[in-house]
């Protein structure tokens, strides 16, 4: 096996193993939106206090399955008039937007698709297509309430990508690289408490409010406002070019939320059953207060297996932090959407460009002082205010 | 040369915050309401004429179809109407007025969590919704052991009620919400222990509720009397007029309520908050009524002769309803049938207000005010 | 929002917003679902409750209650009620030849049962009316009969006929019948209508000893013959019920065969003649009052 | 009233069953009327509606005055009789804009004109109904019936 891949040219190399990959990426993410989309309908019904979907598989959970086949065999409905190209494509352009980025996101140790060093650039580069997608929809439909959705849809998501960039930056100055996976790598050397989720606070703030409005999502659904706008930008679709934007939606969401889990929860560093062996063998020896042949044992027999701990088990643990990490913002963002209202066309302006900018600059700010004073003073005696600013991690010695 | 055009939006007749079949014509620019006029009679089924075929007590059903979200209240306009007709004639034992009174200020909880809730989710909050729709099932699980429908009852009869309470309904004061759908304390606990605490502090304390509601639709004092404004709309501008209090129907004059009144200039919030604090008050009538009946057996069915011809006159009678005041013209020819009934009803009133209310705000605030009037279309079109 | 009110509003905004995500926590974690699994489960309904209208049948004789008066009729106010009847040349009673009740109208308002000065009207439970069909929304006098044989009860009448003492809309209860009983073996659908003398097929646990009517009823001013007119009453029906002819798709197997119907009827009618004279004379006493 | 008594002193005043006052005036003096009752206080417009007396229409325009302070309020109704075809008379939703959508409804069915009404079309019914006014007497509705339902099985 290894000889025939050794004898292949490395240009059809390039093109299995980037083949390959994307066929993962493609099922990785039809997987998350089965699984998004069954946690939003489940969530939603035990925070109202029903069921949900209740007959397809056990208590409903296969219920995707049965949704995207009765799509498949919808019939198209096209209105007249519309323009057809925009109406046709428009649904995937953004469902390959919604999946490419994935390409850079590391998923476990050493695990990423494509290990770009300008990682945060190219996510905000190809989320610019997904205004192009709700504006192509929306024009194409011919119908007013989709181009009040896409008109809402594309001034929203320009203007909160200014701010979700603004609010990562502080992130990449102290990690001092754009690649994802230096990101990560720092915050792992950090520690749990090191992760940028604390000493970015304000940036985490914003990249959530940010992100919900980029994805459209309550309260920020202004685009596809069901009670103003009937279904906003994808009113006139239906069969599987509506299922398609459904797709998109739920991939783009846990998309963003891998990103967070990346930038703010030290993506997919987190502890392995050796930690976990360890912790125990603390607790049984009391932290050293009364060490034990049992206690010790342990704590060698983990030390040993994180020594010697193959690829394979650093990927699984990899993986699950990283997916673990990811489902909590999925499930933050939909606690959210099903709390609060909606706001105002008018309210979402005001709050990305009169509020959410200038906090997100005053951030960037922030931590460039933080950050000087850190190398700077470094060695100075400790007083308050640098125990204060070590507690938050900032100071890492 | 190019130039700009106002977009005219056509808002329903199916769209899904019109409260049914509302079409709501809207020029807009930009985002901005410039002109709007509502269009009606999408469900009119000509109620007048059909009741003036029936005999009295044959329109007592149809009223509960004008007002399908509050129709004991409109059962009681037009049966106390036809009892001031009569006159001397009949005369309504006491019980019946206590369970009049009982069953109406129910149902108004009932109806104000169908408007709070749908107010919510036109504003994009889709749990609440629900939850009303959780708390007044539970007020239609009681009216349907009294009466034995969960929508349209037909339970009151010139002259009383058709049956009395059923055993146990009333409860004891100590029921919690294990009981809130099986007996009256039960409810009245539930709903002031858990339900208004929850609604006060996910949605009216929101923030961005209160930024969809705050200063959108005003409407002043002067004009919400001028354009014939009533109930939670005309109380929300800050008038303090309650037909319980100002022209008291059945036997309202002798319980202790508050009338809640906004602001001189009110808005939306204000309206909302009107809604909730009048649920309040109507759980604290039910409290003063359960202590009566819970006394007080006796009679629910007064004398009244076999064919009920009225004589021969006209009477206005108006009553509050959970939208506003509800009107009946009725007019005797001393004949079974009445010769004329006019509807007046708070809702086709209120959407006069949508032209003066809506322009200068955002299309989102178009279903914002649409949701605090409460409009109900059945209503609306009779 | 001035720059004082800056960083004010966004503490005010998340405090909200975390009071309000803390509800929907507390409701999601510790509050059940409160769906009722609706084809598996139904909700229950209150013993007033009001579904389909249907006759009932009083099941100490084993005859219908309904003496085609015609009040419910007056009383409907969407007129939903057929009632088509004729006079009885020899008694001068009417005998209804059609009675039935349109369901696709009926806004179940409870009206036909307060005006039915015979008790005979009842408001059942059932309230699935969907029929893939409006026309089988409309159901006639077996239908009727039959599907209110489980509220029917074995109560006289009072005294001189009178109506009960109880008003009409309070319940009167279910009796054991069970879905079995009330189903449409017979074909009842769509067969013309029966006599005065018609008795539905009733399970023996229905029936009584004539002895046993004879005791329980002392006030009725029966005739001889009365405990003959029960007992005939069956065997002279039970071929037509169980006769297949003029039966639906729907509720039997076999097609019509309007011969077969027709000489059936004709031969139905000849034989009622005696008993219904007999039959009406005790209705006769009921509305003499 | 004794405001309406000195001004109009040839207006039939009385009262209706329920207490409420009725003063039926002639056609030009309405406005007056409807002016006067404004300028009194009664400034909330409950209805517009009539009765088809079959010889004539009796117009009914409901005033009320809202004061907080007072008990057991009562409207005013102001009548003008009318002939029963081509009436019309000025119309009160300029002085009072709650009579607008009342006015419409009574046009739409009794066929009453109102001089002056900003916005006079048809409201409950459609636009380009031409059936006649459905609350007068004599309407006949020309639209087909919904047949009875009758089991076809039945008529075998």
């Amino acid at each position: 096996m290894v000889a025939w891949w050794n004898s292949l040219s490395p240009v059809a190399q390039a093109w299995i193993w980037g083949f390959g990959k994307a066929t993962l990426i493609l099922i990785w993410g039809l997987l998350n939106f089965a699984v998004a989309m069954m946690l939003e309908r489940k969530l939603s019904a035990w925070i109202q206090n029903r069921v949900g979907p209740w007959r397809a598989g056990l208590h409903g959970w296969l219920q995707p399955i049965p949704d995207l086949l009765k799509l498949f065999l919808k019939e198209y409905i096209e209105p007249r008039n519309i323009d057809k190209p925009l109406f046709v494509i428009a649904p995937f352009i953004g469902f390959v937007m919604c999946l490419l980025i994935w390409l850079i996101i590391p998923i476990g140790p050493g695990a990423v698709a494509m290990n770009l060093d300008i990682g945060i650039i190219f996510i905000a580069a190809i989320t610019g297509y997904d205004v192009i997608m709700i504006f192509m929809s929306g024009w194409g439909s011919n119908n007013k309430y989709s181009l009040l959705g896409a008109m809402r849809g594309a001034a929203q998501m320009i203007s909160y990508e200014v701010t979700l960039v603004m609010s990562i930056i502080g992130v990449v100055m102290m990690a001092g690289s754009l690649r994802l996976s230096d990101i990560v790598d720092a915050q792992a050397a950090r520690g749990p408490l090191g992760w940028y989720l604390l000493p970015q606070i304000i940036g985490f703030l914003i990249y959530l409010i940010a992100s919900l409005a980029e994805l459209n999502r309550a309260p920020f659904d202004l685009s596809e406002a069901e009670s103003e706008l009937v279904s906003g930008y994808h009113t006139e679709y239906s069969g599987f070019r509506w299922a398609v934007f459904a797709l998109t939606e739920y991939i783009h969401l846990v998309g963003w939320s891998a990103i967070a889990a990346t930038l703010f929860l030290g993506g997919w560093t987190g502890p392995t059953h050796a930690d976990l062996a360890a912790l125990v063998g603390n607790l049984v020896n009391g932290f050293g207060l009364f060490p034990n042949g049992a206690g010790t044992g342990l704590i060698d027999w983990a030390n040993n297996a994180a020594v010697n701990m193959g690829w394979f088990a650093k990927w699984i643990w990899g993986f699950w932090w990283f997916a673990f990490k990811t489902y909590l913002f999925v499930f933050l963002a939909m606690w959210i959407r099903w709390t609060l209202p909606r706001v105002r066309i008018d309210q979402l302006m005001d709050l990305g460009w009169k509020f959410l900018l200038p906090v997100s600059l005053l951030n960037i700010f922030l931590t460039g002082i933080l950050k000087f004073v850190a190398t700077e003073y470094h060695g100075v005696p400790v007083n308050l205010g640098f125990t204060t600013l070590r507690l938050l991690g900032w100071w890492t010695n | 040369m190019e130039q700009t055009k106002e977009l005219l939006v056509n808002m329903g007749p199916q769209h899904p915050s019109t409260h049914g079949v509302l079409r709501l014509m809207v020029k807009l620019d930009g985002e901005t309401v410039t002109w709007c006029q509502p269009d009606v009679g999408y469900l009119h089924r000509c109620f007048e004429k059909l009741c003036e075929s029936k005999t009295y007590p044959q329109v007592i059903p149809f009223t509960d179809r004008t007002d399908y979200a509050g129709p004991i209240l409109h059962e009681m306009c037009f049966v106390e109407a036809a009892e001031k007709l009569f006159g001397e004639a009949i005369t309504v034992p006491e019980r019946a007025q206590y369970i009049r009174v009982l069953l109406a200020e129910l149902q108004r909880i009932g109806s104000h969590l169908l408007a709070v809730g749908s107010m919510a989710m036109d504003i994009g909050a889709v749990t609440p919704f629900l939850y009303s729709w959780r708390d007044r099932e539970k007020t239609y699980s009681l009216l349907e052991r009294i009466t034995g429908t969960r929508m349209l009852y037909n339970y009151f009869r010139i002259g009383g009620l058709r049956n009395d309470l059923p055993e146990g309904i009333i409860g004891s004061p100590n029921d919690g919400e294990d009981k809130s759908d099986q007996t009256f304390w039960g409810f009245v606990n539930y709903f002031d222990n858990y339900v208004m605490p929850q609604w006060d502090a996910l949605v009216t304390g929101n923030r961005i509720f209160q930024w969809r509601t705050m200063g959108v639709g005003c409407l002043k004092s002067e004009d919400a009397i001028a354009y014939g404004a009533s109930g939670p709309v005309l109380r929300g501008s800050g008038v303090k007029w309650d037909l319980r209090k100002n022209l008291p129907n059945s036997i309202y004059n002798r319980f202790e309520f508050d009338i809640p009144v906004g602001k001189e200039n009110g808005d939306c919030f204000d309206r909302w908050l009107v809604r909730m604090e009048e649920m309040r008050q109507s759980s604290r009538i039910i409290k003063q009524c359960l202590q009566w009946l819970a006394e007080n057996p006796g009679e629910v069915m007064g004398k009244v002769p076999r064919i009920l011809k009225p004589p021969k006159g006209e009477v206005y009678h108006r009553v509050e309803a959970a939208r506003g005041e509800v009107g009946c013209y009725l007019v005797s020819d001393g004949s079974p049938n009445p010769y004329k009934v006019k509807w007046r009803s708070p809702c086709f009133t209120h959407l006069q207000l949508m032209p003066k209310l809506c322009p200068g705000f955002k299309i989102a605030d178009v279903v914002a005010i649409l949701g605090s009037i409460d409009i109900v279309l059945g209503e609306v079109d009779r | 929002m001035g720059v004082t009110n800056f960083f004010g509003e966004a503490w005010r905004a998340g405090k909200s917003f975390a009071i309000g995500l803390n509800i929907t926590f507390k409701e999601m974690v510790f509050r059940p679902a409160i769906t009722i699994f609706y084809p598996d489960e139904t909700d229950k309904v209150p013993a007033w409750f009001r579904g389909i209208p249907l006759q009932k049948t009083d099941l100490l004789t084993g005859e219908y209650k309904c003496t085609s008066c015609g009040m419910c009729v007056e009383a409907c106010p969407v007129n939903v009620i057929t009632l088509e009847w004729h006079q009885d040349p020899t008694t001068k009673k009417k005998v209804a030849d059609r009675y039935a009740i349109d369901m696709s109208r009926c806004m179940l308002c409870n009206y036909c049962i307060e005006a039915c000065p015979f008790d005979s009207l009842v408001m059942g439970y059932d309230y699935e009316l969907c029929k893939v069909d409006p026309e089988n929304l409309v159901y006639e006098f077996e239908d009727l009969l039959r599907m209110g044989l489980k509220y029917s009860s074995a109560e006289q009448a009072g005294p001189k006929g009178k109506k009960n003492a109880t008003p009409p809309w309070v319940f009167h209860g279910l009796t054991g019948a069970t879905e079995e009983d009330i189903q449409d073996k017979n074909g009842y659908l769509g067969r013309p209508p029966l006599g005065k003398g018609y008795v539905p097929e009733l399970k023996d646990r229905f029936k009584k000893p004539a002895e046993e009517v004879a005791q329980t009823a002392p006030h009725e001013a029966k005739t001889p013959d009365a405990p003959v007119v029960t007992k005939s009453t069956p065997t002279q029906t039970a071929p037509v019920n169980t006769n297949p002819a003029n039966v639906s798709a729907q509720a039997g197997p076999a097609a019509p065969s309007p011969a077969k119907a027709a000489e059936d009827k004709t031969a139905n009618v000849a034989e009622q003649k005696p008993d219904q004279t007999v039959n009406t004379e005790k209705t006769s006493g009921e509305e003499a009052k | 009233m004794d405001f309406l008594q000195e001004r109009f002193p040839e207006a039939q005043i009385g009262a209706l069953v329920n207490g409420d006052i009725e003063i039926l005036v002639t056609k030009d003096e309405y406005l007056n009327v409807v002016k006067a009752c404004l300028e009194a206080g009664y400034t909330y417009c409950s209805v517009v509606t009539a009765i088809d007396w079959k010889d004539r229409l009796t117009l009914i325009a409901s005033l009320c005055r809202i004061n907080p302070a007072e008990i057991d309020a009562r409207n005013i109704h102001v009548k003008v009789d009318l002939p029963r075809t081509g009436a019309h008379v000025p119309s009160i939703a300029e002085l009072c804009p709650g009579a607008n959508f009342h006015e419409r409804e009574t046009y739409d069915m009794y066929g009453i004109r109102f001089d002056g009404h900003p916005n006079h079309r048809r409201i409950l019914l459609p636009d380009n109904w031409q059936g006649g006014h459905p609350l007068l007497k004599d309407f006949i509705d020309k639209r087909p019936k919904r047949p009875r339902l009758v089991r076809h099985r039945y008529a075998e």
